[in-house]
């Protein structure tokens, strides 16, 4: 057998099993939305054998033989009503236990208050994030004050006031993003041009971006490492190439790496006499003041 | 061959057809314009400092001529159905020209109003245009293009009323009737959205 | 003697054996007769082949997009090299490029959905059955039946010659969301793809709202003597429903393409926000317009659109599950009303479309309520088709394995719509490929199978000549075999992240260990395009060769069955009166087992049965 | 409809009420510009006024010049359906745009 058909031939008896085919999960609440999922694909499982099985049988059973006649019956409202009661109770149960999820992963009063808070900012085609910095603060941009819109630019997506002394030591990173391990990290996401998707996979959070509103996206990841984020929602040819990393550090991981950051900022910026030399970016658009993201080792 | 069957029968509902028919469009277009209703509470609560500034610079007694002159297109219309009901053709002659009259009229109206804004550099979707006269355009354009569909066949009709039996379709007119009060109507609203709603610090301070 | 053969309904087949006589009255020329003929049955058939055009063409755009997701990078085997070197290939190469890509998805998703799928379950069905199965002569208003169709061949063409703009066709998906749609590099005034498809798809909406208007006052207005409402079949109630949510339904999606239109075109701001930064768009200081607005009204259309697609065809469906099992439709009554239901909830479940899409959560919660709602009516149909083979006398004919295939396919559709009906399910399977199997499923394994079923069932009474039963049962197993090697997998990339819309899956490392299956899909999907070549081929030889026809070949109720084997212009050649509902098969105290509708008779109903009476 | 009465008292009447309550519609808007912004009981009210008025404008339009009033319970029957719709749709929307964003 040639090998391109054998590796297909496995790809699809492979697929039968499909709750196998989930990303490795590492978030939270990650976890009870892949049971939900299982739920639902118990009970579709249990409705397609029952349904197809029904189906089966009548064709074989009832199949045509000759001198034999179908049975004049035009229905039943008992059984009508019955299987008309029974799935609308199975779905409002679960619509009703769908929503206390919904509600925790995305429902603003839900939000949990932030260890981490990072802008997060879709382009075509790429990602920038905002860290408030050493302050823990971030200065006046398009986010807290609606006004600052009017700086927004393609050299400075988040339209920040340069005036400001809060947004001083705040730095930008672009097509990747640390966080740290086990803290609430919400992102407040928005677009300059055209709506795109905030996905990562591994951590079952998807969220569209929107120029003009900025949405609040949670998560709180359980493991280190470095995974991939994805845009989910098609913004133009290169929407396949939207794709950004995320690292997860242990908290002190995360805090060294925050100290460095923040140092390198500064730095650029003329504020501290030492700095290690930041090494030139490789993205064209962004200007040195907003792209002070280089990090060493990263790709 | 079908005249000797059964098969075409009077309309079972008693209503005749075109006009059952032109009921269901007319629904259709209440749902079209209710597009562009929605849009429009939708974004002038998010706009209100803009919609008022701009609804302040439109000149509402024009428009208030223009419902006038609707609106007795509007009767003159719903006369020239009774007339040509009556089989009196010179007053259908006289109702169905008053009202193509009238659609006219609408239109010069309208189209003072439109230079005056271009006049001003006001168009729709330049640069320096603002969210409610998009909407301005946008509503009062598709207004216009209903009138302007609606005054063909009319005028058609007023011609064809000079021929030696007169217009031999009492329905077609009726039909095109409700066609012409949907208009109408669709104006009743367009009206006070646009000139009349308008905040009045904005109107001052927009300006 | 009229009424003797009416009487005596089917057995006086030699009645119309030279019904052809009739056609000759007064004869129309040529281009009246086969193009700008007001006939429903000539119309009906103009639908049929523009739709299998544009299948043929959407499924051709859907191979590209399976040769770039399974080689990605390789080129195009034979096509590649003849595509022109700009856009649309990468130079010398026959690859095609990502541009194309978007735009070859969005042109297959629109004209799959408004060029095919839509016309064959409105246009064609439509016109064909509503006149025949309400034993009338023709639609209640001949002409605007013929407009209805004439606006969309133009449809098309605009919606095509986008290829020969400087960017080439649309590419925003055939949702087309603004900014994406609006935003071009080019000055106002400029005409790009997409100003063309909005143009065009504006068309072919008033083209469908014009049909739809016709169809709701021919049901109203035209039933035979005798018909009432309760009397017609569920392919005429069904059409009816339909005809409804398209004239309610499709001008509120004609506002919002008008507006996103202007956005494009003269560059006003409805759904665009302020300050919108972009190395090509243009940015407006005056006046917020809001994205989420126009996901709204397109969804507002498009949820009830989806049913529009599939309900004409549940009635199809419905139809074709009676005849065959000889059975009456298990539940009429509840049939008709959970059509009822499911159009009306239809008008209220748009969101679900829009879980992630930034509206606020809390109306999520509720049109997740109203979604699974939704699934209700869906089940009572489904029921109500298997209790309708049960205890039937089956004949496997190819129109009733369609049939069967719909139902179950349409039951793995809807399975999968339970999943992203449920918001936090759905973050996660959100615009993946769990989103594009459900669409297949729903679409292809529903309605398109209900289409064969239908094409299969009335093949007889539209051409008068009697297809291959054996090529017919090929190509539908065929068709359902192929058809789940294609997109079953679909719902296992879905699990797996695997993104919709994405031009090369292997960006990503957590997508690397999929390429096999997409492959597997791939192969599958050349072999479901090929296996429709049997349906066409089918089609085309019998018109000519094709045994006569007789006038009730599958001993049906309904009144098409009453008309000539091949109608001509006013369809009957005898008076139609009804005497009864449409489904009396197989009814104790007779001996044959269906009962025409068209043939007088008295009975009475004990307990759910019907007995015929002297 | 040609065997009900002369309708054209009616035509006047309706006709004559449309005027005034143009004039109406108006001379409120008129009177009620003070400073108010979106939301506000002051803005309500003003919406209210106009769209009320509108309302029983079209009301009579339908009912009269449309001879709904004159037609079978079957067709106003049939109208009844888009037209609540529309009122729901108009309703929806004030509701969704309130509840639009998560900010
Ligand atoms: C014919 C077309 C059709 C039909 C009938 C349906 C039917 C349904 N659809 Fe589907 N849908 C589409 C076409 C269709 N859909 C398309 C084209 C899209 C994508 C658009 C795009 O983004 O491009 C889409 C997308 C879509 C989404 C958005 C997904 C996303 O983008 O994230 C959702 C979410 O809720 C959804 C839900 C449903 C549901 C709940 C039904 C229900 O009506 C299904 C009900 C049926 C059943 C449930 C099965 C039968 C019932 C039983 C066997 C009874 C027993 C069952 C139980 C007790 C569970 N659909
Ligand atoms: C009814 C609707 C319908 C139908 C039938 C199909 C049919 C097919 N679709 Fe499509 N599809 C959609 C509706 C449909 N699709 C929609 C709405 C989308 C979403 C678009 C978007 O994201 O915007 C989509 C998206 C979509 C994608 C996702 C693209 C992406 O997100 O990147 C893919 C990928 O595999 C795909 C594949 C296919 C395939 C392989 C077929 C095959 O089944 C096709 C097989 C058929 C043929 C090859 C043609 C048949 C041949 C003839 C009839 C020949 C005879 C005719 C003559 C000689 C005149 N479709
Ligand atoms: Cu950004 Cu897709
Ligand atoms: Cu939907």
């Amino acid at each position: 057998m040639p090998q391109w058909i054998e590796r297909m031939l496995h790809a699809a008896f492979s697929s039968i099993d499909m709750l196998a085919w989930f990303p490795e999960n590492i978030s939270t609440y990650g976890k009870e939305l892949d049971d939900l999922f299982k739920i639902i694909y118990w009970l579709c499982v249990a409705i397609f054998f029952l349904t197809f099985g029904l189906m089966g049988l009548f064709m074989i059973i009832y199949r045509k033989r000759e001198g034999h006649k179908a049975y004049n019956y035009h229905g039943n409202n008992v059984v009508e009503i019955t299987w008309t009661i029974l799935p609308t109770m199975l779905f409002f149960g679960l619509g009703l236990y769908s929503d206390d999820m919904w509600q925790t992963t995305k429902y603003s009063a839900r939000v949990p208050k932030a260890d981490v808070e990072i802008l997060c900012l879709g382009k075509q085609f790429g990602w920038y994030f905002l860290y408030p910095g050493a302050d823990g603060k971030f200065g006046r941009n398009a986010y807290n004050d609606e006004s600052a819109r009017e700086l927004m630019s393609l050299t400075n997506p988040f339209g920040r006031d340069t005036t400001d002394p809060n947004g001083a030591d705040d730095f930008v990173t672009e097509n990747q993003f640390t966080v740290p391990m086990n803290a609430d990290i919400v992102v407040r996401g928005s677009a300059i041009d055209v709506i795109h998707s905030f996905f990562l996979p591994h951590a079952r959070v998807k969220q569209d971006v929107i120029p003009g509103t900025w949405m609040n996206i949670w998560f709180n990841l359980t493991k280190t490492g470095k995974y991939e984020l994805a845009c989910a929602e098609l913004c133009g040819s290169g929407h396949y190439s939207m794709r950004a990393v995320y690292t997860i550090l242990s908290p002190a991981d995360y805090d060294k790496w925050l100290d460095q950051k923040n140092q390198e900022s500064l730095a650029i910026r003329g504020l501290l006499p030492t700095a290690p030399a930041a090494e030139a970016t490789s993205d064209s658009t962004a200007t040195a003041e907003e792209t002070s993201e280089t990090e060493n080792g990263e790709q | 061959m079908s005249s000797a069957l059964n098969l075409a029968h009077e309309p079972l509902t008693k209503i005749p057809s075109g006009k059952l028919a032109m009921w269901a469009f007319l629904a259709s277009e209440l749902m079209f314009f209710s597009g562009f209703f929605g849009a429009f509470i939708v974004l002038r609560s998010g706009n209100y400092d803009v919609f008022g500034a701009g609804s302040a610079m439109l000149d509402w007694k024009l428009a208030t001529l223009n419902t006038f002159i609707l609106i007795g297109s509007s009767l003159t219309m719903a006369l020239s159905i009774y007339h040509l009901e009556k089989k009196n053709n010179n007053m259908f002659r006289l109702f169905i020209g008053l009202t193509t009259l009238g659609g006219f009229g609408f239109l010069i109206v309208k189209w003072i109003e439109y230079s005056a804004k271009f006049h001003h550099g006001l168009f729709p979707g330049q640069e320096h245009h603002t969210l409610f006269f998009s909407f301005y355009f946008l509503m009062t354009g598709f207004h216009a293009v209903h009138v302007i569909a609606g005054m063909i066949p009319m005028g058609y009709m007023f011609f064809r009323s000079f021929s030696k039996d007169g217009y031999p379709y009492p329905w077609k007119v009726e039909t095109l009737g409700l066609y012409w009060h949907f208009v109408d109507l669709m104006w009743i609203f367009i009206f006070p959205a646009l000139y009349l709603m308008i905040p009045y610090h904005a109107a001052v301070a927009g300006h | 003697m009229n009424t003797t053969a009416a009487a005596l309904g089917v057995h006086a087949d030699h009645v119309g054996a030279n019904e052809h006589a009739h056609e000759h009255h007064h004869e129309l020329p040529w281009y009246r007769k086969y193009l700008f003929s007001t006939d429903h049955k000539v119309i009906a058939k103009q639908f049929m082949i523009s739709s299998f055009f544009f299948l043929f063409v959407g499924g051709m755009f859907a191979l590209f997009i399976r040769w770039q997701l399974a080689y990605p990078g390789q080129p195009i085997p034979v096509i590649g090299h003849i595509l022109p070197d700009t856009w649309v290939t990468e130079p010398g190469s026959g690859v095609i490029t990502p541009e194309f890509y978007a735009q070859l998805l969005s042109m297959h998703g629109t004209v799959m959905v408004f060029l095919v799928i839509i016309p064959f379950a409105t246009g064609m069905f439509g016109n064909f059955c509503i006149p025949l199965m309400l034993g009338t002569d023709d639609m209640a208003l001949p002409r605007l039946n013929m407009w209805s169709f004439w606006l969309l061949p133009p449809g098309g063409l605009i919606m095509f010659a986008g290829f020969f703009t400087q960017t080439g066709y649309a590419g925003a998906g055939w949702t087309s969301y603004p900014p994406l749609s609006a935003l071009t590099q080019f000055p106002v005034f400029t005409i790009t793809g997409q100003t063309l498809w909005l143009i065009a798809v504006f068309l072919i909406g008033f083209s469908s709202i014009l049909g739809a208007v016709n169809y709701v006052t021919t049901i109203l207005n035209k039933r035979a003597k005798g018909m009432g409402l309760f009397d017609m079949p569920l392919t005429v109630w069904a059409l009816f429903i339909t005809a409804i949510m398209v004239t309610l339904g499709t001008p509120v999606l004609a506002s919002g393409l008008a507006m996103l239109f202007f956005d494009n075109f003269l560059h006003t701001s409805f759904f665009l926000p302020d300050h919108l930064v972009s190395a090509t768009g243009h940015g407006f200081e005056v006046g917020t317009g809001q994205p989420i607005l126009f996901q709204h009204v397109f969804w507002f259309y498009s949820h009830p659109a989806v049913y529009i697609m599939i309900l004409p065809l549940m009635g199809v469906v419905s139809d074709v599950l009676s005849v065959f099992s000889r059975k009456p439709v298990y539940g009429y009554k509840a049939m008709v009303f959970s059509l009822v239901g499911i159009a009306t909830l239809g008008f209220i479940v748009w969101g679900h479309h829009m879980f992630q899409s930034g509206m606020n959560p809390l109306l999520g919660t509720t049109f997740m309520l109203s979604t699974i709602v939704i699934a209700v009516p869906s089940s009572i149909k489904t029921f109500n088709w298997l209790g309708t083979i049960w205890r039937g006398n089956i004949h496997f004919s190819a129109a009733l394995l369609s049939a069967l295939s719909f139902v179950s396919m349409f039951i793995i559709g809807g399975l999968s719509g339970i999943f992203m009906a449920s918001a936090p399910v759905d973050i996660f399977i959100h615009d993946t490929y769990f989103i594009v199997a459900h669409i297949h499923y729903v679409l292809f394994g529903g309605s398109l199978f209900g289409i064969f079923a239908g094409i299969y069932y009335w093949y007889p009474k539209m051409f008068g000549k009697m297809l291959s039963e054996t090529w017919a049962k090929r190509h539908v197993f065929w068709s359902f075999v192929f058809f789940n090697g294609t997109f079953f997998p679909m719902h296992v990339l879905g699990v797996g992240g695997h993104m919709r819309r994405i031009y090369d899956p292997n960006v990503y490392d957590f997508l690397k260990g999929m390429q096999p299956m997409n492959e597997f899909i791939t192969v599958c999907a050349i072999g479901l395009g090929f296996t429709q070549l049997i349906l066409v081929g089918n089609i085309i030889y019998h018109i000519k060769y094709g045994k006569k026809a007789p006038r009730n070949p599958w001993n049906a109720n309904t009144l098409e069955w009453a008309a000539p084997a091949h109608p001509g212009h006013g369809n009957f050649d005898r008076d139609i009166t009804v005497y009864r509902g449409p489904y009396e098969y197989s009814v104790p105290g007779r001996e044959l087992d269906y009962w025409p509708q068209w043939e007088p008779g008295k009975s009475i109903s004990v307990h759910h049965h019907t007995v015929a009476v002297d | 409809m040609s065997d009900h009465a002369n309708p054209i008292p009616s035509y006047m009447k309706v006709f004559y009420a449309l005027l005034s309550l143009t004039v109406l519609t108006v001379v409120a808007a008129k009177l009620l510009e003070f400073p108010h912004s979106w939301g506000t009981p002051g803005d309500m009210l003003h919406v209210s006024i106009g769209v009320v008025i509108a309302v029983v404008k079209v009301l009579c339009v339908m009912y009269i010049f449309m001879h709904l009033k004159f037609d079978s319970k079957l067709l106003r029957a049939f109208v009844a359906i888009p037209v609540a719709l529309f009122i729901a749709m108009i309703f929806g929307l004030m509701f969704l745009e309130h509840f639009s964003y998560t900010h």
